[in-house]
């Protein structure tokens, strides 16, 4: 039975409130296209988890469709600080819940291992974990040291892009550099929503079943969406567009400016296609795809 | 003596505290500490193992990149560490990657980190930094600390942070250690000087100035009294011709370092 | 009526348990589940997601392999899963792989497993039996237990096991519940009948017996008082004509599991 | 600095008592050359951490060079159970303390995190947990629910083989499946020891970096061991020697027959050439690299 749909038919897979995991690390591997038609269907108070988030973080706090950051981090790196983000969390609309990396992955892995809590050494001694109702210290069992139990963490849907997957949601990447969020967030999520640079017959797959990533007895919704991840990079396939990151961060202090840009990259194009062309076509595509 | 640039002088100073055979991460915009590693390995360290971004392991590009976190920083690795099941599983461990190099918005007296809020009230902040991310880890993990910061100024070293989200020394003496959290904060390599941590008290002390700083202005461009070492503060080493042809020519011919340290 | 032996009977019974889509993982040395399996893929569940040996997933070996739990079991699989990283933490999660196929040299009144030890003191048993593997953990973690058992007798069906290496429904009644270890042993499918567990005491119960067998010889062949249904106690389905070809000509043309049930 | 050394050397760095991490899954990828060597230098009062052990174990038992097992499960699965391994344990000679795979996996994955212990929901309701020091049950921090304990173990050594590996010891596969033993056994231990079927320029490895499973800072020793597996599996290269499994269950019930046995293919090869004549040469080679 096919799990393949269209943008419009996965993301409404996803309600108002939902705790979303979004794949993403900085400049790398977002499901840019997920994120477009998120705000496209005026999604609200959502709850984001990634590990360090870029753009898409920003462009989810501009169009006001989440209340609250759990991950390590948000940045576009060498790009800068995300403002909209940012002046979101300042201004209290976006509640921030941080937490160290191994915390965040102890978390998720309880929440995939149906554990109540897993236990870190990370942040001993910070005050992150006053703040955070979901960290506690408590003493081993066998030594009575003193660690950090991470209350388990299962996001609503995890949203992820990859290189290719068949109709079964049986996902595949090529060699690359891999972070949690292929690593673990699927694994702890009620549901997973996937799109691929292509969809391709599952003998593909079968020719090297060490890279594939995701089973598809996981996975809910497979999308085809070519280039889905611009404006960042899916590795080896093509590069993070540094002049669109650059684009964004000359508007993303002016919220007049900022609203035009989404209108113009997000809100307008009906298709990946009509997207595609309005960020600047195939020689853009040429540009990132240059190694 | 040789022409230089700061930020050749902190590449310098950083790749001179690598041993052969030490096992370090680079984190995110981390131009200098990158070109630090790779200078250390063309010199006295070929052996020096470098997890690039903490997942491509001891990669050979050819230049620094326009991203550290970011292909093709990892070219040529000869492994891709998963983050979840590999790298943190060996980062935790105190018998592996025991040096990390990072930077933080605040840095206190005890070497404490804020990479998370300006402002007294966390959920209210006047301003939101990127986030603790890894450094909340090590930190806490046993790691030594190579701090290095491009603008050495009163708000960026601190009596004391506004919020703390990474552990040095806490509130300085044994406190560390009484937690049992290992090995901490090692250096801070800035614009002006080297400083380190003074063994008892745990507080940051000036190691030496760059040649053309002065004690007085490093003194005045912190924000807390700094430790000064016994007898004269030294001048810190300058880069040798070499050191800056192998900057310039091999290492950072984009002088993205220069960028980093503001060098016009 | 057709032609058939024992472990084809077995192998059509524990096929009709798999619903088209359930998951389902088979262990090591398990020719019949397997065959059963390859049987429900081929005919009335073609979605059935196989996760051969815990590690391969939805794989097409030609045949009943030599080895459940070796190449070539694997054959065209879509995807290996790590059995660290990525099996145990998606069996762990009650989202998934509901299903374990498994055996056990002892099986109680209660369904509890015994794979350690024969004999009253497990430091110095009598007889060493391989050990729990996942069987340990699938008894505690809300699997649905599919016990196949090619010898039924008073031995291998005890009143109570030696030793508790997997939990079924414990002392019975609602003490598993209790624990909050959700579902648990299902149905136990063995050379000569179909038994399951009574709802309220969670005793065992007979549910049918194959043709040939009588309601007495079961019971003389168990270690305990079976539970008996209302009414007649049914004949098990034999498998049919069509099922009995695919096993003999395409599922198992090696006999692996005529030899693993002792058909002559 | 080369860590390649020869088997001798490599062995040299296991010391009688240790607790040794020994790859293995019934049939498949034990570093059985290193398992020679242990028996041929004579170790003593090792103890044993296998997944599921195999014709390892029972060499290793019949040897008298163990005196307790840590793991799963030991059997030769259909060459059935190791009947000089189970001798030992019924004669009180082998101490067993049998785990979960979860349990197993927590104990082995706190000791490589170096957390004192990491909790699992398997085994409860079991009697495992009563006869067994190294797990407790205990509560929850947030939730209170009743979980298992598995204190951390970090083995001594590592034993494992692969396809293969540079001169640094970073550690290559070629796509197969993988068991804890690849994926948490060298991240647990303190030393780790790799035979490899070639040893190859770095320069091979970095072409595919993805199948890299061991980072050479993790790994102290280096042997280059053509077929060091057989008689058990390394695919997709070779399977499994299923007429030697077959001999040694003949030879298995009886100590002379036994001692016989390991003489003739343990203590009296000097070298892997010999032990591959011994075992019967190119011709049983060819015969198990058949599919």
């Amino acid at each position: 039975m096919s799990k393949v749909k269209t943008l419009e038919e996965a993301v409404g897979l996803v309600s108002d409130g939902d705790v979303v995991a979004l794949q993403n690390m900085a400049t790398q591997a977002a499901p840019m296209a997920l994120v477009r038609e998120l705000i496209r269907q005026e999604k609200r108070d959502l709850g984001l988890v990634c590990l360090v988030g870029g753009m898409a973080v920003d462009w989810l706090a501009a169009a006001g469709a989440i209340d609250r950051f759990i991950g390590a981090a948000v940045s576009m790196e060498t790009f800068g600080l995300c403002q909209q983000y940012r002046k979101a969390v300042e201004e209290g609309r976006v509640r921030v819940e941080e937490l160290s990396e191994t915390a965040l992955n102890a978390r998720l892995a309880a929440g995939a291992r149906n554990l109540p809590s897993l236990p870190t050494r990370g942040l001993l001694g910070t005050d992150l974990i006053d703040v955070n109702e979901n960290l506690k210290t408590f003493e081993d069992p066998f030594t009575g040291e003193t660690l950090v139990a991470c209350r388990a963490l299962v996001p609503d849907v995890a949203l992820v892009h990859a290189h290719r997957a068949d109709e079964h949601g049986n996902v595949q990447i090529e060699p690359t550099i891999v972070w949690p969020d292929l690593g673990i967030f699927p694994k702890a999520a009620r549901k997973t929503i996937v799109t691929v640079e292509e969809i391709v017959d599952s003998e593909v797959l079968r020719r090297n079943p060490d890279r594939t990533v995701l089973p598809g007895f996981r996975v809910d919704a497979v999308v085809e969406v070519p280039y889905g991840a611009h404006p960042t990079s899916l590795h080896p396939r093509y590069g993070y567009d540094a002049r669109f990151h650059l684009a964004w961060t000359k508007v993303s202090r002016d919220d007049d400016a900022t609203k035009e840009f989404l209108d113009a990259y997000v809100r307008a194009p009906a298709t990946q296609a009509d997207y595609l062309a309005a960020v600047g076509g195939s020689e853009r595509l040429i540009e990132i795809t240059r190694t | 003596m040789s022409e230089y640039t700061v930020d050749e002088i902190m590449c310098a100073t950083l790749a001179a505290r690598f041993r052969d055979g030490d096992e370090v991460c680079n984190g995110m915009a981390s131009f200098i500490p990158v070109a630090a590693i790779m200078l250390a390995r063309r010199t006295h360290a070929p052996g020096l193992v470098w997890l690039a971004g903490a997942a491509g392991l001891d990669p050979r590009p050819d230049r620094v990149p326009a991203s550290t976190l970011e292909a093709p920083l990892w070219r040529d690795s000869v492994m891709y560490l998963e983050q979840f099941s590999d790298f943190w599983h060996y980062a935790q461990n105190g018998r592996n990657l025991g040096i990390f190099c990072v930077g933080a918005a605040q840095l206190d007296m005890y070497g404490n980190a804020n990479n998370s809020v300006i402002g007294s009230d966390y959920h209210a902040p006047k301003v939101r930094l990127p986030g603790t991310a890894g450094l909340g880890d090590m930190g806490s993990l046993g790691k030594r600390l190579f701090y290095w910061n491009t603008n050495h100024n009163p708000r960026s070293l601190v009596e004391r942070v506004d919020f703390r989200s990474a552990a040095g020394y806490l509130d300085g003496g044994d406190e560390r250690e009484r937690l049992g959290l290992g090995p901490g904060p090692e250096v801070v390599v800035t614009n002006l000087a080297v400083l380190d941590f003074e063994p008892e008290s745990k507080r940051m002390r000036l190691v030496s100035v760059h040649p053309g700083a002065t004690v007085e202005q490093v003194q005045e461009a912190t924000g807390f009294e700094l430790l000064l070492p016994d007898g004269d503060v030294p001048e810190t080493t300058p880069p040798t011709d070499e050191q800056v042809r192998l900057l310039r020519e091999e290492i950072d011919p984009d002088g993205l370092c220069k960028r980093e340290a503001g060098v016009k």
